[in-house]
């Protein structure tokens, strides 16, 4: 009993069915063309984004297309693009791709199971290291027919795998080869996307030009990409100096820009064009997890093995002060490792998730079964004496005392540790947090280092405290082993900086991985959830839920947005706003 | 009709009261005019102004220098600059420090001319060979590319005044032009300067204190003193009825002639085959080509309480030998002093022989550190070597030693030594050197800039201190008179060879070589 | 001389040895190296080497979900994995770094002497091609601020010198001493705001060292468009440059100006002009044009790494800068190979060069 | 003054008579004598307290909070109302003109940092929310001191080797010489990143660390000058004198071939301080938080709407600069024999 379809979902059905003209979230009016600038830090030096050598141009992504392709408003569904028809069994032990027949690539050619299997190999000998990784279970790619391809795996456990496969880019055979895959190059190569390279300057800007003969416009055969890739002319232009490239964007030299600050967003655009409507000044919300951007303890550290002490230090941590001073109110606090999502847990345990925690009722902290998690709050005066008390208090109970001002425990060795940085921007948020510290009698020192040492260090838990972020998708699967696992605590190099050593956490971890259902799949996470912050693990930072954007009053945007993406690809240039910013511009 | 007339010239420097005061000098044209006086007295401040080539702090407070009918103090400096080794040129005292070092000889004297006049490279070379040739430095010729520190004192002179008659001027200021030249070359100069004075109708203000050549070559003399011109008029009314004091004790000076001394025999210093040659480069690689042998071979001695006389051409080798001597030059062959030979010597042990062996050195100027005034300069031989001694047994003896060389310390002790006539840095030079009393003192041309009154004061001191303390001496002179008053044997040197030796009257009375013979005869 | 300079060719061999083993140790002792830099990358937790300046770290989150990293449409971000041992070690077997210290250093040397300079570790590019690449911005950099330094600081150096102590030195003081004062990257952004920006005036370009059209351009817009978009970042590099030379060349005329040879020089009727520019100048300026080759090499080398970022030019200073902070061994090696190398034969220039300016410096006599 | 030699009488007395090196030095004092103090005139605690009819001297001791009846065993925060309430209800406090210090993250700005200059902070504050005066103060004292000590060892050291160098020359140039290329080539920039490995780098292991490369700045024109000026007349005067060669050297060469060691100090001076900013830029400079001019520099360069931060440091280097290089002037005025005055 295999399923064919002509979309796969991560748990459940795809919420567009197999007649669907096109997703909601783009518009049916759109029209094709005009051209935009837009810009990127940094430089490039090669079109080949699959290996590991050199820089790749931005926007590159463009030219291919994948067996594949997500859409933006559920959590996890592919959709077939090159593949028209997508079968894989109940285990999904394997999954197979039958290709478009109408799919060619730019010279004509077409698209056939030959390059899938191809460029599967090839990624696996000479790409990326990531991809070998990431495409670990898969055991071999076999071409079935012309337009059949197939993947097995090594395990049934992973049932990310089918979709992951689908995400494979293909590229053609016939182009690459005679030429050396692992070399970065700078010729322009075939694909198979909606846009070509116009032209570039080496390492300073290129430019994508949308293909009005693509396979895939003609008569919108392929409805995951109606309403898309609407922009005719598209350049990128590198800077090296982010405040530069504002400036760029500004003078009208850039169409459309993100920004990722929150005092340049609350202050860095209060110029004319702003105020006259010239450039449009958009939050545009998602729902895109957030995951857990925190303070990480590291609890291989004896300091940082009681749990108390790890719920005092958090106490210390005025996000209220630190969000109306330093952010100019631009983030929310977050208090889930599953931030923004449907995963996230909130309110007090569902009867669902107090199935899954209740067999671990005496291990298990109260306050998962009867207790709403909530970071402390302060009134954002800075000056938090209420909640230094209960700090204290918490201290005093792990066996702290203060001696001339300073917190020493019973052997008489001083509270003191370091936070390691990697991004000088944190230090301002940290040193208000040691400052508070002090107060509680705790030394706390800041380090700022380079990125390969810091990298060492991660990599070897030789640290006391990080700033860490642990990302999530929608749909979390294996990795979260990697995050939470007792094994990935002792492997260096693992993403479970904490050292976190749990029983429950490892058993709820290898539940959610096995989760039958997407409703399932939320109540472990939720639980999971639950019982990571009730540990005081990391002492969570902030998110923003929403795409923080400016560009040029030139875009027309469907009405419906995607709620997992910007959407970007779906707008569309409208010529009579976009002759007039252009009569504004050139008359300054 | 004069060609220039210095009119009521006052000068005067920041702090002091006036240096020259209303000074007035008629030059008429074709004629020579000379200044004689004190040394100090401003003879060097007048003649600068005439060129407006004062040094920075000085004002000239009045007066005017009318030439061409146009008053040369009041002219813009484009207007100066045309006339300025065009139309009056000028021999600087202190030629050794006059030339600029990095410009090689060849360059500087075709400067000179070319930036007058345009003339083709092949003319400019035959003008320069030409000029050399006057001034009897034709055999630099075969030497590539010289520069002025390559070059002996007499010869950088010769550069100098071969550079200021390069084109023709209306006048030739002379400053001391002659004090570093042979008696040879030096009649060999004044006649040239003669022929063109003849020729071209020049003018020459004459600044000497040798009146042996004033009286040789001027019409007019002039004599100064403490800024002031005492007395002025033709030249035989001068020499044969002067009515100052001081230009009659000027006049009527005769120099002493040394009496035998009885000399101890104690052998102080022997020279052995002592041989200076300074490479020849060429090239920008600067290869060694040839050498010049400005010593080769020499043997003498010196004894204790003796004063040997060092007398030879111009370019003969004297400094260099004694340079040499005090090990500031390499050279080969030995040089026994008190039975060490220094140049075997390691350098850390030579620091005791060096207060036992002193140099006034030629060039007075350059050999004072700029940045240290009097009293530092003078000091400083005294740390090193009699570290003992007290702030006030210092300054006493620093009082007492400027006093007898005719200075003054509480006028002197503070200044630079820029702020000194040429006079008046020889005197400090010597000043350092005696102050140590060393057991061999070198003096070259310590005389030379020093008028007869303090020239004599000078070799009595020497006298004097050479008899209290057994002082030997090493004397390099031109003039032949302070040669024959001090010492009491003589070596001369041509082309870095000794051609004689022996004691002075020996010398004086019956010279063996031609070369010794003309040079004695301009005494006698 | 010849003798001696030979000797200090010579010399380059042994010196040139030093500095590459002395690197290599210290290198050797940095902790991280270009395998924890890749893996940074590969699990994006890698900082831009110049995000401390270049603005590009100041955001207040991380940039694996900041809005400004999303790759059109893509909002699949596959939690971050963690890195494989295997790949690890493949990553380091790429690199080298399996084999102990000695073995690469040999074997690093070997190729050196035959010009062999390798790859970069991040950038597949021959490293002598890398630095090729940024020759055209390090040397119109380099070029231009050395000769506009020395031509402006040098004339006005000698004319305060003359006029010491004048109403036209006291000025010209404040103003270079200002200028150096001004940190240049500071400096440069201002300029980029006000005559680059959206905010006041926009006429200068804000990046790069040509047009992208330039190669259409003729000769003459060519040049114009050059010039055009070096001004502000020439500008922003000079600034800071003309106080030392200034004042040098003040002082050491001040030092000369009353020798006895210039008084000389006067009194051939020489123009001031000739007597400044034929006489003193060659006197008071041994050390200044003596260094001016050294000087050429450290502007074409180091000095321009700021500027560079914020004019998003590509040159030496920001190559040699980020290869040190990722780690990129090839090309520190080789461009510390090379530039030693240049720096060495200008020293051996520069010397030659003092004992040209004046012949009586003997650099084999002792004492 | 009584002691000194005539000729450094007339040293100073042309020092003196450089009326603008006058002032700028008795500026520059001033401002240097006000920064040393610094932690008197801008301070987060008070000057004085009393509390209970006894006395507190919070700058000089530190006092807990539960002193004057609070609840911290931990040094009170004198700027918290709570604490400023314990305090006036039983007592005063004096605090000084300006109440921060270089760190104090002040919890009672108005608008988010960087907030611009007002009655409370005059300079307005930075992007952590300190004052920026306050860290100007600090930051100029730690600049200036970090500057002098640097330039002082760098100089001794580097025009000893250059004199070294060429007055003697032959081998010891070139075998010197070689040496300095070799150390020259080391990379600093690594030596500070291992350093910083090992230890969170200070003001005296950056001084140490930068101290072993700056001296090299200096040898190269000493060394051109001494070559020269071995070979002139009054240094052949000394050597016959007899006088030693560390006296020849320092005396007669130095003096004399140090113009553009003289000339350039008053720019080293401010290059050590920049050199500091430089690497506080880069990150390896003093530890996150301390009071630095370059770290303002950064600021201002960051924070361009904020123009307070960048006018702030740029005037602070520009007076700096101006001060020392009129300062220097005058000192070579003053040394030169030539210069007379009126
Ligand atoms: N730059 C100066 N600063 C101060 N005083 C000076 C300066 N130059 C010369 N004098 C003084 O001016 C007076 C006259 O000097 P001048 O050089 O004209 O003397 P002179 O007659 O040429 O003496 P001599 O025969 O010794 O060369 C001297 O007393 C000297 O000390
Ligand atoms: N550094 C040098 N390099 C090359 N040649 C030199 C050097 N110094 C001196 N000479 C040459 O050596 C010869 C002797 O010079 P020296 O100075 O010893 O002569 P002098 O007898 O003292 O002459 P004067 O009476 O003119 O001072 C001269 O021909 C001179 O050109
Ligand atoms: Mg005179
Ligand atoms: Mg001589």
């Amino acid at each position: 009993n295999t399923n064919i379809s002509h979309a796969i979902a991560m748990h459940g059905e795809p919420k567009y069915n197999k007649d669907f003209l096109s997703v909601e979230y783009v518009s049916n009016s759109v029209v094709k063309g005009g051209n935009i600038v837009r810009s990127s830090i940094g430089n490039y030096d090669t079109f080949n984004p699959f290996t590991l050598k050199g820089n790749s141009a931005a926007g590159i992504g463009l030219l291919y297309e994948s067996l594949t392709v997500s859409s933006s408003d559920e959590a996890f569904t592919e959709y077939g693009l090159l593949a028209k028809q997508i079968e894989w069994p109940e285990d999904r032990s394997w999954v197979a791709f039958t290709l478009r027949d109408e799919a060619v690539w730019h010279d004509g050619k077409k698209i056939s199971s030959d390059d899938v299997v191809w460029t599967f190999n090839t990624l696996m000998e000479k790409g990326h290291p990531f991809y070998k990784y990431y495409y670990g279970d898969v055991s071999e790619v076999i071409k079935i027919s012309e337009n059949k391809v197939k993947f097995t795996f090594s395990t049934n456990t992973n049932k990310e795998l089918p979709l992951i496969v689908g995400q494979l880019p293909v590229l053609p055979q016939h182009y690459w080869e005679d030429k050396n895959f692992e070399e970065t190059t700078l010729d322009i190569p075939i694909g198979s996307g909606p846009y070509k390279i116009k032209s570039f300057d080496a390492g300073r800007s290129i430019t994508y030009e949308l293909n009005i003969d693509y396979w895939a416009f003609k008569n919108n055969i392929v409805p995951i990409k109606v309403g898309k890739d609407n922009i005719g002319i598209i350049r990128f232009d590198y800077y090296k100096d982010r405040g530069v490239e504002r400036e760029a964007f500004k003078s009208g030299e850039i169409d459309f820009f993100s920004e990722n600050t929150s005092k340049e967003w609350a202050t860095g655009y209060d110029i004319s064009a702003v105020e006259q409507g010239l450039i449009k000044k958009e939050l545009i919300s998602h729902e895109n997890p957030q995951g857990m951007q925190a303070f990480a303890f590291n609890t291989r550290k004896e300091i940082f093995k009681d749990k108390r002490i790890r719920k005092a230090l958090s106490y210390a941590f005025d996000f209220e002060w630190t969000n109306k001073n330093l952010f100019y109110s631009a983030y929310k606090r977050t208090d889930s490792f599953f931030e923004n999502s449907e995963l996230a847990s909130n309110g007090l345990p569902s009867k669902e998730e107090l199935a899954y925690l209740n067999p671990y009722i005496d291990v298990l902290p109260n306050e998962v079964f009867n207790a709403q998690y909530n970071n402390p709050k302060t009134d954002g005066s800075g000056f938090i004496r209420n909640q230094l008390q209960e700090a204290t208090k918490l201290i005093k109970d792990a066996g702290w005392i203060l001696q001339n001002g300073k917190l020493v425990n019973s052997k008489g060795e001083p509270f003191e540790f370091e936070i390691l940085l990697v991004s000088p921007a944190f230090e301002r948020i940290v040193l208000p947090f040691i400052d508070n510290l002090e107060k509680l009698g705790i030394k706390a020192s800041l380090r700022t280092i380079d990125s390969s040492q810091y990298q060492k260090r991660i990599e070897s838990f030789d640290f006391d405290m990080i700033v860490f972020t642990f990302s999530q998708s929608l749909s979390p699967g294996n990795e979260q082993r990697n995050f939470w696992g007792s094994d990935a605590a002792d492997t260096n190099g693992s993403r479970n900086v904490i050292g976190i050593k749990n029983d429950v956490i490892d058993i709820l971890i290898e539940k959610l991985i096995n989760a039958k259902d997407r409703e399932d799949l939320i109540t472990i996470t939720k639980a999971l959830d639950r019982v990571l912050l009730w540990n005081y693990y990391v002492i969570p930072q902030w998110h923003i839920s929403a795409y923080r954007v400016l560009y040029w009053d030139m875009f027309n945007q469907p009405n419906k947005k995607p709620k997992y993406s910007l959407g970007f690809d779906t707008w569309w240039i409208n010529q009579s706003k976009f002759d007039f910013i252009n009569s504004q511009r050139s008359a300054n | 009709m004069s060609l220039i007339s210095i009119k009521n010239l006052t000068i005067s420097f920041k702090q002091n009261q006036n240096v020259v005061n209303k000074v007035n000098i008629d030059i008429p044209k074709g004629k020579t005019v000379a200044i004689v006086g004190e040394s100090g007295s401003g003879k060097t401040l007048s003649a600068l102004s005439i060129l407006k080539l004062l040094p920075g702090n000085a004002n000239i407070n009045s007066g005017s220098i009318i030439f061409k009918e146009k008053d040369l103090l009041q002219l813009p400096l484009n207007e100066i600059e045309q006339i300025r080794g065009n139309k009056i040129s000028t021999i600087f005292q202190e030629p050794m420090s006059s030339l600029n070092p990095l410009h090689t000889i060849d360059k500087q004297i075709k400067e000179m001319i070319t930036t007058h006049n345009k003339k083709h490279l092949r003319e400019l070379n035959a003008l320069v060979l030409n000029l050399l040739k006057e001034v009897n430095l034709e055999n630099l010729m075969n030497r590539p590319n010289i520069y002025s520190y390559e070059l002996s004192g007499g010869q950088r002179q010769r550069v100098m005044i071969a550079m200021s008659i390069a084109n023709n001027p209306d006048l030739l200021i002379a400053d001391e032009p002659t004090t570093a030249l042979d008696v040879t070359v030096q009649q060999q100069i004044l006649s040239l300067l003669n022929k063109i004075q003849k020729q071209r109708k020049m003018s020459i203000l004459f600044i000497s204190h040798d009146l042996g050549v004033v009286n040789k070559i001027a019409d007019y003399i002039y004599v100064m003193k403490e800024g002031e011109i005492i007395e002025h008029g033709e030249k035989l009314k001068i020499f044969n009825n002067p009515k100052n004091p001081y230009t009659k004790q000027l006049v009527g000076f005769q120099n002493k002639i040394r009496k035998i001394q009885e000399n101890e025999e104690i052998e102080i210093l022997k020279i052995t085959d002592l041989k200076v040659w300074y490479p020849i480069k060429k090239g920008i690689f600067k290869k060694t080509v040839d050498y010049v042998k400005a010593i080769d071979a020499i043997n003498f001695s010196l004894k204790k309480k003796e004063t040997l006389g060092i007398v030879g051409e111009s370019g003969s080798g004297k400094t260099s030998l004694v340079l040499a001597i005090l090990k500031l030059i390499s050279s080969s062959g030995t040089i026994e002093f008190d039975e060490l030979n220094l140049n075997l010597l390691k350098k850390n042990k030579l620091k005791n022989i060096r207060k036992n062996i002193q140099i006034v050195f030629q060039d007075p100027f350059s050999s004072l550190s700029p940045r240290m005034n009097v009293q530092e300069i003078l000091n400083e031989g005294i740390d090193v070597h009699f570290p003992e001694y007290s702030l006030e047994e210092k300054k006493r003896i620093l009082k007492d030693i400027l006093k007898e060389t005719g200075m003054d310390y509480e006028r002197d002790h503070n200044k630079y030594p820029h702020e000194f006539s040429g006079g008046q840095r020889q005197r400090i030079a010597i000043a350092r050197a005696l102050i140590l009393k060393p057991k061999i003192l070198i003096l070259d041309e310590p005389t030379s800039a020093l008028d007869i009154t303090i020239q004599n004061q000078i070799l009595d001191l020497l006298q004097n201190l050479q008899e209290k303390y057994s002082l030997s001496y090493i004397f390099i002179s031109h003039d032949m008179n302070v040669i024959r008053s001090v010492s009491d044997k003589i070596l001369v040197l041509k082309k870095g060879k000794l051609i004689e030796y022996n004691n002075a009257e020996v010398v004086f009375n019956s010279p063996k070589d031609n070369y010794t013979k003309n040079l004695i005869s301009s005494v006698v | 001389m010849g003798s001696y300079l030979i000797r200090r060719i010579l010399l380059i061999f042994p010196t040139l040895f030093g500095i590459m083993l002395i690197n290599f140790a210290v290198i050797q002792i940095v902790p991280g190296g270009p395998v924890e830099q890749m893996i940074a990358q590969m699990t994006g937790t890698a900082v831009e080497s110049t995000a401390r300046f270049s603005g590009a770290g100041e955001g207040e989150l991380d940039s694996s979900f900041d809005a400004s990293s999303f790759e059109d449409g893509d909002s699949n971000y596959r939690g971050a994995q963690g890195l494989d041992p295997d790949i690890i070690k493949e990553i380091e077997i790429m690199y080298g770094m399996d084999k102990p210290a000695h073995e690469r250093f040999i074997k690093m040397l070997k190729s050196y002497v035959l010009f062999d300079f390798g790859e970069s570790f991040f950038r597949d590019q021959k490293v002598t091609s890398l630095v090729l690449d940024k020759m055209p911005v390090s040397i119109s950099l380099g070029l231009w601020t050395t000769l506009l330094v020395y031509l402006i600081s040098i004339p006005l150096g000698i004319r305060k010198a003359i006029n010491d102590g004048s109403r036209f030195d006291i000025i010209s003081s404040s103003i270079v001493t200002i200028g150096y004062a001004i940190p240049n990257f500071l400096f440069a952004v201002i300029l980029i705001v006000f005559f680059a920006g959206g905010r006041f005036y926009d006429i200068f370009p804000l990046r790069g060292l040509v047009s992208e059209n330039f190669e259409e351009l003729s000769i003459l817009s060519q040049i114009k468009d050059y010039f055009w978009h070096l001004t502000l970042p020439l500008i922003a590099m000079i600034v800071s440059g003309f106080a030392g030379l200034t004042f040098l060349t003040k002082n050491s005329f001040i030092d000369q100006i009353n020798q006895q040879y210039v008084m000389t020089a006067r009194a051939k009727g020489l123009s001031e002009r000739k007597v400044l520019y034929g006489h003193v100048f060659r006197n008071a300026m041994l050390i200044v044009i003596a260094g001016f080759p050294s000087a050429f090499i450290g502007i074409l080398f180091s000095s321009s790494l700021f500027i560079e970022v914020i004019f998003s030019l590509d040159g030496l200073g920001l190559l040699g800068y980020e290869a040190a902070l990722t780690r990129d061994y090839p090309v520190i090696f080789a461009t510390l190979y090379f530039f030693s190398l240049l720096g060495l034969i200008m020293g051996i220039i520069g010397d030659f060069m003092y004992s040209l300016i004046d012949p009586r410096i003997d650099f084999e006599s002792r004492e | 003054m009584k002691n000194l030699s005539p000729l450094n009488k007339r040293r100073l007395n042309n020092f003196v008579k450089n009326k603008r090196g006058l002032y700028s030095f008795w500026i520059f004092f001033i401002l240097f004598m006000i920064s040393l103090f610094a932690d008197f005139i801008a301070n987060e605690k008070p000057l004085l307290i009393k509390y209970e009819n006894e006395f507190y001297f919070p700058i000089l001791q530190s006092y807990s909070e539960t002193t004057f009846g609070g609840d911290f065993e931990t040094e009170a925060d004198y700027r918290d109302p709570f604490v400023k309430n314990l305090i006036n209800s039983s007592g005063w406090m004096i605090m000084p003109i300006i109440p921060y210090k270089y760190n104090t993250i002040i919890r009672d700005i108005d608008s988010p940092a960087p907030s611009p200059p007002t009655r409370k902070n005059w300079l307005g504050t930075d992007d952590q929310a300190r004052d920026v005066l306050s860290r100007l103060i600090y930051g100029f004292r730690i600049s200036i001191l970090f500057g002098f000590t640097l330039t002082f060892f760098s100089m001794i050291i580097g025009v000893s080797a250059g004199a070294i160098q060429g007055y003697f020359g032959g081998k010891t140039d070139l075998f010197f010489q070689r040496f300095m290329e070799i150390w020259s080539a080391i990379p600093t920039l690594y030596i500070l990143i291992i350093l910083a490995s090992v230890i969170q780098p200070n003001f005296w292991w950056l001084l140490i660390i930068l101290l072993l490369f700056s001296w090299m700045g200096y040898v190269g024109v000493v060394r051109a000058e001494f070559l020269r000026a071995r070979n002139f007349d009054y240094i052949r005067a000394a050597k016959a004198l007899g006088v030693s060669t560390s006296k020849i050297i320092f005396r007669h060469m130095i003096p004399n071939a140090t113009v553009a060691t003289i000339t350039f100090l008053p720019f080293s001076l401010s290059a050590s301080v920049t050199a500091l900013s430089g690497l506080d830029f880069l990150g390896f400079g003093l530890p996150p938080g301390s009071a630095s001019l370059g770290e303002m520099v950064n600021q201002g360069r960051n924070n361009l709407q904020a123009p307070w931060l960048g006018l702030t440091s740029f005037f602070t280097l520009g007076l700096m600069l101006g001060l020392l290089v009129f300062i220097g002037e005058a000192v070579r005025d003053a040394l030169d024999p030539r210069k007379t005055f009126n």
